[in-house]
């Protein structure tokens, strides 16, 4: 049961090693929320900088967002999935492999909040976290603890990349295990009819804004102009029409297709807590089914689209 | 400026006053379910903390007709827009907190400025009436009261209602608001004293004790120039959730969309974290990077809004940006590093 | 209740080609309903937005002066899709105009000056406007001298030319007008605007300079008018930026706290000294 | 359903089934008119967005065709187009597109007769289908009533 406390020293210690040593000019890593059950990216520069990073179970988002277009070396702290991620970004061109310095933590998953507010409704002025097992919140009057296992982010909870194996060194112990994703849900889904399955989607973002959180928030939208912001021509309206707004989760989906490490960074951005992964796992399911494909696990494997063999199967060209 | 006291055994009939000949709006659905949605008079309930999205669709939906025409060339009107009007109705809107009516306060100066006037949200602004409901227990994100509005705060309202143990007490603001609860048979009562006491009770309950004021007295430029900007800004993701969620944001693209058969000019919810929001047709952008963008948002709230509305800031501290980044871009503490600016030598 | 929004119906009554590089047309439009002429006031200075149904609008400094009557014109460049869309539409074509937005030139407050007025290239449209409103017989006497200086890359991409070379006949202004570089049979300058300006700009006293241009003219060609003498109070310039309500209320065109499109676009430099740059 | 006459939106690679459509023409091989073509210079080219935009501006049906795989004018231009596919189908059938409207194939410019066989079936497929109502963007509310 490792403390979050000795972590944070190990995170700070290789940052402040990493910034000493060259190897890096900036460390991205977490700093405390102002608010409880929320960290936010910090950006360490120097040595006294350092002593704001810490770690924590509400270390949602993927710093890998960060990396793209980064010139300058960079020492990223990452948790299994964001390395996946981090490994993206050097094999899709985006960051060189030799300014990227990756601090692994290995990580035994994250909070979702909605569950933990689910779990505790009364507002929550404080969350106090000492282990990576179970935290407990406060407020007006009570005090109630909650075991993390409750309350993980879905990801989290089928995630079998915990430890981040291509990172350039470790923080902690290995943590390994864990059912994979089964996608029974999906599977489930497909066994429906048409109709059904096109009404679940339709509900599935129907409270969508469009605010495009999901898309900031993921560390493969990296795209200069995004096809939602394409003026000549205009391929989607800017009105909250559901079709448009289906178009976006689609062609989002197909364009993370094969690259998406479930970090889930994009439904912890979702202001309306829409499932906007259900179309990633979707892609994820057909990626892994028809080419076994799974992304950021090699420094040299590239992105099944950008290859291909020539028996590719797809009994339904005719 | 009357008070009134509605017992708890009269609520029923009060709320079925307010909602006779006119569609009657309250807060429904807890969480991030709970929103203002039309409501029977025997289910309007007290027992919510705030709406998740803020109240501003009510008068600026996030999709709105403006105008239309039909591909009919040959006729007189034919290839011409025509308004597609205002698409108010009277309304009661009972239960929006303090910080959310300032917000509205706060956009009608932007709706109706000192040249023009939006018909759109003129035509439905002018047919609700606001009846706010103080805050006893505000939430741990929110600081209205450090922001200059209060959990008992009255701009934007036509009447303000707060809890009196089972009843509900009333301080109606305007005329408007008078005469709708003077109708609805709630009973003359002398509250001011009792206000005051509940009042400092909640601000004292709110416990933030930051003082933006400086900022007021900053110069401009000053503000703009000073380097913690690239720092502000550089975990910001330009998402724009905290514009979506904002009751004050109001920025919106006007665009046209058309079939065959005509075609629809409509607005649309718009934001200034996006970098098409202000791009030059040629390309050039005047605020090419997020440092600009995130800079214009803070600088918006707290500095260009005060300079044209005597000093009200665009800020209400509802919190709801507070809550929602998802990277925990606080404006408190923006508005923090924004009050510590050295001002330069004059 | 009157609704800013909507625009006046008016059909295209005549366009012209005013470049060679025909990314450059000047559409003369009259109101479908008559009475509109009167509510569409404006004086020189003011924009409107141009309106094609289901393609959208966009905000084009008003060309023709309040003086001249019936008609309204505007000079459009084509860069995006309404523009590229106008450029393709045919006299007779109905569309909406809708204004007119902004603040004009303060022409009111600057009678009894002597006035120079900088254009570059085709920012000079709110220009032509307010020249060719000065130079009427009643309010030409109003005003000092006036001193025109117009400059553009080729002779080619010169707007106007049968209006600025019957100004030049005139003795009640003097107009400069310059070319980047020498071409064959140019019969007048050779020069940046700036360096026109240096050296025939009229001394500072009691005179206000109006300029338009493309952001690198106004870079320097401001340092030349203070250098000059100019005080900032005396140098209006007029800003663009992107714009879709054109009534202060979008969000999008702020100068700082200011609206390009309600509070400007004309302003003072003494004004802009004192807001970000954003423009 | 029979006086249902489908709208058909179809994306053509230039070097194979563009020619092929022109052949069938030629030879007088009759097909039904139900396609707007799009003609594209290789399946490589298409973007998946262009069949969202088809179905999503009311294209009953879409059909993409491309050179048979090896057959690439640009070598492998349909070999990656065939990896795109492959997802693009499986994403819109998991999201309740009926697969019977959008049709993959490859017909080589001598594949005349293939052409016109495959067009025939194409049409008939989306008949069944029924008109597109699902998916997408709904008639624009003019409101006319309102304006009178």
């Amino acid at each position: 049961m490792p403390q979050l406390s000795e972590i944070t020293n190990k995170i700070r210690e290789s940052a402040r090693k990493a910034l000493e040593s060259g190897k890096a000019e900036v460390v991205i890593g977490y700093r405390q929320g102002t608010i409880p059950l929320t960290t936010a990216p910090f950006f360490a520069r120097t040595a006294e900088e350092c002593d704001q990073l810490v770690w924590s179970n509400f270390a949602r988002i993927n710093l890998a967002n960060y990396l793209s277009g980064r010139t300058g070396k960079v020492a990223l702290v990452a948790k299994g999935c964001d390395a996946r991620s981090a490994v993206g970004q050097v094999t899709e061109n985006q960051i060189l492999k030799d300014n990227l310095y990756i601090i692994g933590v290995p990580c035994s998953g994250m909070i979702d909040n909605n569950l933990v507010t689910a779990k505790e409704p009364r507002p929550i002025s404080e969350a106090v976290e000492t282990t990576d097992e179970s935290i407990t919140v406060k407020g007006g009057g009570f005090s109630t603890e909650i075991q993390k296992a409750d309350v993980l982010r879905r990801n989290c909870a089928t995630c079998v990349n915990r430890t981040p194996k291509l990172a350039d060194e470790l923080v902690g112990p290995e943590i390994n295990g864990g059912a994979a994703d089964d996608f029974a849900d999906i599977k489930a889904l497909l066994g429906k009819s048409l109709e059904e399955r096109m009404a679940y989607f339709k509900d599935l973002i129907k409270d969508c804004l469009r605010c495009y959180a999901c898309r900031n928030a993921c560390p493969l939208c990296y795209c200069p102009i995004c096809f939602v912001d394409e003026t000549r021509p205009q391929w989607l309206g800017k009105s909250t029409d559901s079709m448009d707004t289906m178009t976006f989760h689609l062609l989002r989906g197909l364009h993370c297709a094969g690259r998406c490490t479930s970090c889930g960074a994009c439904e912890t951005a979702c202001p309306v807590n829409i499932k906007v992964r259900e179309f990633n796992r979707v892609m994820e399911l057909t990626v892994q089914s028809n080419w076994r494909y799974e992304p950021g696990l090699s420094w040299d494997q590239k992105p099944p689209l950008t290859m291909f063999q020539t028996d590719d199967a797809a009994d339904f060209i005719k | 400026m009357t008070e009134y006291i509605v017992k708890q055994n009269a609520l029923a009939d009060f709320f079925k006053s307010l909602a006779s000949g006119r569609r009657l709006l309250t807060p429904r659905g807890t969480g991030d379910k709970c929103k203002l949605g039309e409501t029977p008079p025997d289910q309007v309930t007290l027992e919510y903390t705030n709406t998740h999205l803020s109240p501003k669709s009510l008068l600026f939906p996030q999709t709105e007709r403006l105008m239309a025409f039909h591909n009919e060339r040959d006729k007189p009107n034919g290839y011409v827009y025509q308004s597609l009007g205002d698409n108010g109705e009277p309304t009661v809107v009972f239960g929006i907190r303090p910080c959310d009516a300032r917000g509205i306060s706060i956009s009608n100066k932007v709706f109706q400025n000192d040249r023009f006037t939006d018909p759109y949200w003129k035509g439905k602004i002018d047919q609700t009436v606001f009846v706010g409901l103080a805050c006893d227990a505000p939430s741990p994100q929110c600081f209205c009261a450090a922001m200059g509005g209060s959990p008992f705060g009255e701009s934007g309202l036509d009447a303000l209602a707060f809890r009196q143990g089972g009843d509900l007490g009333l301080k109606t603001l305007t005329d408007k608001g008078a005469e709708l609860i003077k109708a609805a048979g709630a009973q003359e009562a002398n509250l001011a004293d009792e206000i005051k006491k509940l009042e400092a009770t909640a601000i004292e309950a709110q416990g933030v004790k930051a003082d933006y004021k400086p900022i007021d007295d900053l110069d401009l430029m000053d503000l703009f120039k000073d380097p913690h900007w690239v720092a502000t800004a550089e975990n910001c993701l330009n998402c724009g959730v905290c514009t979506f969620f904002c009751p004050t944001c109001h920025c919106f693209d006007i665009q046209d969309e058309a079939s065959e058969r005509g075609g629809v000019r409509m607005r649309n919810w718009d934001t200034c974290m996006s970098w098409l929001f202000t791009v030059h047709g040629t390309g050039h952008n005047p605020r090419p990077t997020k440092t600009e963008r995130v800079r214009q948002r803070f600088m918006h709230k707290l500095k260009y809004i005060p300079l044209k509305q005597d000093g009200v800031r665009g800020c209400t501290g509802c919190g709801r940006c507070v809550a929602m980044c998802p990277v925990n871009i606080d404006i408190r503490s923006v508005a923090l590093k924004m009050t510590q600016t050295a001002p330069s030598p004059a | 209740m009157n609704n800013p929004y909507l625009p006046y119906p008016v059909r295209i009554a005549e366009i012209r080609v005013e470049t060679e590089d025909k990314n450059l047309r000047t559409f003369k439009f009259e109101f479908l309903n008559p009475e509109d002429e009167g509510k569409f006031a404006y004086l020189p200075g003011q924009f409107a937005e141009l309106s094609v149904p289901g393609q959208g609008e966009i905000p084009i400094g008003i060309a023709s002066s309040p003086s001249e009557k019936g008609f309204v014109l505007f000079t459009v460049n084509r860069v995006g899709q309404v523009s590229s869309y106008m450029h393709n539409m045919k006299a007779g074509d109905v569309m909406g105009i809708r204004g007119p937005l902004g603040h004009p030139y303060p022409l009111d407050k600057l009678k009894g000056r002597n006035l120079v007025i900088i254009a570059g290239g085709f920012a000079v449209t709110t220009l032509r406007s307010t020249i060719t409103y000065l130079l009427q017989p009643e309010i030409r006497p109003d005003y000092g001298k006036i001193t025109f200086i117009y400059g553009a890359r080729t002779p080619g991409l010169l707007l106007y030319k049968d209006e600025w070379m019957a100004w030049e006949k005139r003795d009640d202004i003097d107009v400069f007008v310059t070319i980047d570089r020498e071409v064959p049979n140019w019969g007048y300058r050779v020069g940046f605007v700036p360096a026109v300006t240096k050296e025939v700009c009229p001394p500072p006293e009691n005179t206000s300079a109006l300029i338009c241009g493309p952001p690198v003219m106004i870079k320097f060609t401001q340092p030349v008018l203070e250098e000059a003498g100019y005080q900032a109070e005396n140098i209006i310039m007029s800003l663009e930026n992107r714009m879709k309500c054109g009534l202060g209320i979008c969000g999008r065109c702020n100068v700082g706290p200011e609206y390009v499109c309600k509070d400007g676009p004309v302003f003072t430099l003494a004004q802009l000294n004192r807001l970000p740059k954003e423009y | 359903m029979s006086d249902f006459e489908p709208k058909i939106v179809a994306f053509f690679c230039n070097w194979c089934t563009y020619g092929a459509a022109d052949l069938a023409g030629v030879s007088r091989l009759d097909y039904p008119p139900n396609f707007r073509v799009v003609r594209l210079p290789c399946t490589g080219r298409l973007n998946p967005k262009f069949i969202m935009e088809a179905f999503k501006r009311g294209a009953d049906g879409v059909w993409v065709s491309g050179c048979h795989p090896g057959d690439c004018h640009y070598i492998a231009g349909n070999y990656h187009a065939r990896r795109k596919f492959i997802l693009l189908h499986q994403l819109l059938e998991s999201v309740g597109v009926d697969p019977n409207r959008l049709r993959f194939s490859w017909i080589s410019s001598a594949e005349a007769n293939k052409f016109q066989a495959m067009a025939k079936d194409v049409v008939e497929n989306v008949k069944a289908c029924g008109p597109n109502t699902t998916f997408r963007k709904e008639e624009l509310n003019l409101g006319l009533a309102e304006v009178a």
